[in-house]
């Protein structure tokens, strides 16, 4: 017997696969609207680019989409790094910080 | 202004009477009736002081800033430097930003001491002290003071979060406090690097400086002096890579407590990001820094409301979130993008004030704010539910109310500069802060309750009602007559942006 | 070939102490360790800033008897650095004393002062 | 006026080696109070190049600040609650 997938059952598999383990399915609403906007937003940061240079723009576009199907559900990744832990916290403030110096004195 | 500019007696008062509120409140710790008396009283007079002063400067060594013949700024190369004008500004703009913080400071008073805290005297003198930083921040005009106030005010910060009294709170509290060892050293830094460089402590003298001497080789310290500032901007305001720490503080501590945190975090960033601005806006890459750092706290903040489980929460990163949209208008550093900006902080502050006084009025419904549990409050307090999806309209920017009017002025100033992805973004900010809110709504009041307990009702204070009318109809006479706040901002926002546009 | 100066000194043991005090925070999992860390950090700021207000050649800006005005102003070291560390030491006590009682709180309320114990991320 | 500059050069070498020795020394003990003292004796050295630097004002307060009160606090901790870093 071969069963029949339809593909609302892929979708459906696919997006229960977020919430899976938490045991508290009313949150999937938050997840899905959660992952959508930031597929959106990475979008719009990488169109961002233009700004700078309209052709190393579109690249980037392209990899940020190619990164987005690579890290599938981004919103777990996003809530990981969003943890509270201080070490976590104070080591992405380092990094910020290094990463505005370079940028001004570069744009000098 | 032929005269000589007077020494303005009423401005210091805005910071003396707060801190010796809080002496006077802490010596006389747990006696609840005087304590509110003497606090409603001094945020009475506090706002009262506001609406009246007249405008001007107080400085406290050296010589004003302006100069009676000249009508210029003290700067003068042919003067020996190490002049220390240190002072106070007070304008229209700080006269807005300052009535709006007194006027919450008098409702989350009324509102503290009529219930919830015990040891009250130490938390009322936190609440005032936090409203003095505030108010230093958002007058000042020299370095040396706003670098006090930052971290007088980070300070305070953890003593108001430590007052709800859970281990939450402490772990937020220490966390936060370890970064002011970051923040607080890097403003110290780049206050010395410009001391260093300009040989002014005034922020006007030190830019007439900068803009009228080549500076050559040595405008390399000014970046990394950008760079410490942006590092206590985004401490002070929560941005991007602290949010996960602010929003911690924001949701640990007493809704009422969270309405002065976010109303003096959102006034800081205002008036540092306007420092910002008036000091390195004309160097290259600093605005786009700016607008990164908003766009990217905009967006995390959001995302994160979405996906929290309890209201208290999602009010918390909403906050974190409605930061950054302030800080994108003025990054934009246009004169619309400015008035949007300061606009959307005011607008910001009342109705997220009216949130936080809801999510309050829940705690006398049983103190569940997890939105795990349906509890169809709507039925029990229809008053409740009238109020609270009143402010989340207010708060996605649906038109009657005031959370429309700054948004839609932020949207076409970045449209106007050339930038419409912002402008998508905010969009997408506002549409989706409904979501986000309207979800734990729907799970508190609307939706039948699952188990037939019924819920225990205390009497929810006579205040909190006041103060939540009050402030619902804030919103929609600020929605529907915008010019009231607008022609406050519009005069310094022209006057900040002036030098690019030259 | 630089010519080393009381100056470049300051800078040198400022770095090390600012970067060891990062380092500390960012490493170190006990809390008291992380405060004394905090501790070395605000020391090194507040060499920093001493540092960049000296003078070489200079004098101590006390004017004594004897000295022209002239000459003191073109030789004291300057004083508003010293000014910005003082308030910046009292600052640091405060801080650190407010720390040290929220450790112990925590303390109290988990029984270690481990921070990957106490101040761990959690979910909500 | 008496030249210090070149016998304070001589002292801001020694206290450049002795900060940074006694910050890391401070930060890899394993007894917290022994930790809390060296970060005292830090400060001492710290006190002494303040006044190379020609702010003998600020080596003052920082002595007292640094040796008494700093430690003190953190000792007051230490004794509310352990006094040896677990594993």
């Amino acid at each position: 017997m071969v069963s029949v997938e339809t593909l609302f059952d892929k979708v459906k598999k696919w997006i229960s696969s977020f919430v899976v383990g938490r045991g508290y399915t009313n949150m999937m609403t938050g997840y899905m609207t959660g992952e959508l906007q930031s597929l959106v937003f990475a979008l719009i940061l990488a169109s961002f680019f233009r700004i700078f240079s309209i052709p190393l723009g579109m690249i980037l576009l392209v990899a940020v989409i190619a990164g987005i199907f690579y890290f599938a559900p981004i919103i777990t990744t996003l809530e990981k790094e969003n943890s509270n832990d201080l070490n976590r916290v104070l080591f992405w403030v380092v990094i910020y910080f290094a990463v505005i110096i370079a940028v001004t004195l570069w744009g000098r | 202004m032929s005269a000589y500019p007077s020494n303005l007696w009423s401005i210091p008062l805005l910071v003396v009477i707060p801190i010796l509120v809080a002496v006077v409140v802490n010596l006389i710790y747990n006696r609840a009736r005087l304590i509110k008396v003497i606090s409603l009283a001094s945020a009475i007079c506090l706002a009262l002081i506001t609406l009246f002063s007249s405008y001007g400067y107080h400085w406290f060594t050296g010589q004003p800033a302006l100069r009676p013949e000249t009508l210029t700024f003290t700067f003068d190369p042919g003067l020996p430097a190490w002049r220390l004008a240190l002072e106070f500004y007070f304008g229209p703009l700080q006269q807005a930003m300052i009535f709006i913080m007194s006027l919450i400071l008098i409702f989350v008073v009324a509102v503290a001491t009529s219930g919830l805290t015990k040891r009250q005297g130490p938390y009322m003198g936190m609440i005032f002290l936090l409203y003095a930083s505030a108010a230093i921040i958002i007058m000042v005009n020299d370095f040396y003071h706003l670098w006090i106030a930052v971290e007088i005010g980070s300070l305070v910060v953890a003593g108001v979060v430590v007052g709800s009294g859970t281990s939450v709170s402490h772990k937020a509290a220490l966390k936060y406090t370890f970064f002011s060892a970051l923040s607080g050293a890097g403003l110290a830094i780049a206050l010395a690097l410009i001391l260093g460089l300009t040989g002014y402590p005034n922020i006007s003298d030190a830019i007439m400086y900068i803009q009228s001497v080549n500076l050559g080789e040595m405008s390399i310290i000014l970046y990394v002096a950008f760079g410490f500032f942006v590092l206590s901007w985004i401490y002070a305001g929560g941005l991007a890579p602290i949010h996960p720490l602010k929003s911690e503080v924001y949701g640990a501590s007493f809704p009422h407590g969270t309405a002065m945190l976010q109303t003096q975090s959102k006034l800081m960033l205002v008036a540092i990001g306007i420092v910002m601005l008036r000091v390195f806006g004309n160097l290259p890459f600093v605005r786009e820094v700016m607008l990164a750092i908003s766009v990217i706290t905009m967006m995390l903040g959001v995302v994160m409301a979405l996906i929290q489980t309890d209201f208290r929460w999602i009010l918390a990163y909403l906050i974190v979130s409605h930061s950054g949209l302030v800080t994108v208008g003025i990054s934009l550093g246009t004169t619309e993008g400015l008035v949007g900006g300061i606009f959307q902080a005011i607008n910001d502050v009342i109705y997220m004030t009216v949130l936080l006084l809801c999510c309050e009025a829940l705690y006398y419904f049983g103190g569940k704010t997890s939105t795990r549990h349906s509890l169809g409050l709507a039925k029990k307090a229809p008053w409740l539910g009238v109020a609270i999806i009143l402010g989340t309209m207010a708060a996605s920017g649906i038109p009657p109310f005031n959370g429309f009017q700054s948004e839609i002025i932020l949207i076409q100033a970045s449209l106007k500069a050339g930038l419409p992805e912002v402008a998508a973004v905010i969009l997408m900010v506002s549409v989706t802060t409904f979501i986000a809110l309207f979800r734990a709504i729907y799970r508190l009041f609307l939706k039948p309750p699952e188990t037939s307990e019924p819920i225990v009702e205390a009497k929810v204070p006579m205040v909190l009602h006041v103060g939540l009318w009050v402030l619902v109809a804030i919103t929609l006479i600020i929605g529907i007559y915008p010019n009231i706040v607008v022609s406050f901002i519009t005069p310094v926002a022209e006057a900040v942006s002036l030098p690019w546009y030259l | 070939m630089i010519e080393v100066t009381i100056q470049l000194l300051g800078f040198i043991a400022a770095a090390a102490l600012v970067v060891i005090g990062i380092a500390g925070m960012l490493f170190l999992d006990n809390l008291i360790k992380k405060i004394i860390a905090f501790t070395l950090l605000s020391d090194g700021v507040n060499l920093l800033l001493v540092a960049l207000g000296y003078v070489e050649g200079g004098v101590v800006p006390i004017l004594i008897p004897g000295m022209s005005v002239s000459e003191f102003a073109a030789r004291a070291a300057l004083v508003f650095p010293v000014g910005i560390v003082l308030t910046n030491i009292v600052i640091g006590v405060s801080t650190t004393a407010i720390l040290v009682a929220l450790a112990i709180m925590l303390y109290r309320r988990y029984g270690t002062l481990k921070a990957s114990k106490v101040l761990k991320g959690e979910r909500r | 006026m008496i030249e210090l500059s070149s016998s304070f050069i001589v002292m801001a070498y020694v206290m450049v080696v002795a900060i940074t020795v006694g910050a890391v020394a401070a930060l890899l003990q394993k007894d917290l109070l022994r930790a809390a003292f060296i970060s005292g004796a830090e400060s001492i050295a710290l006190a002494f190049f303040f006044q190379a630097l020609l702010a003998p004002d600020l080596g003052l307060t920082q002595a007292i600040v640094g040796t008494v009160l700093l430690p003190g606090i953190i000792i007051l901790g230490i004794f509310k609650t352990r006094r040896t870093e677990e594993d």
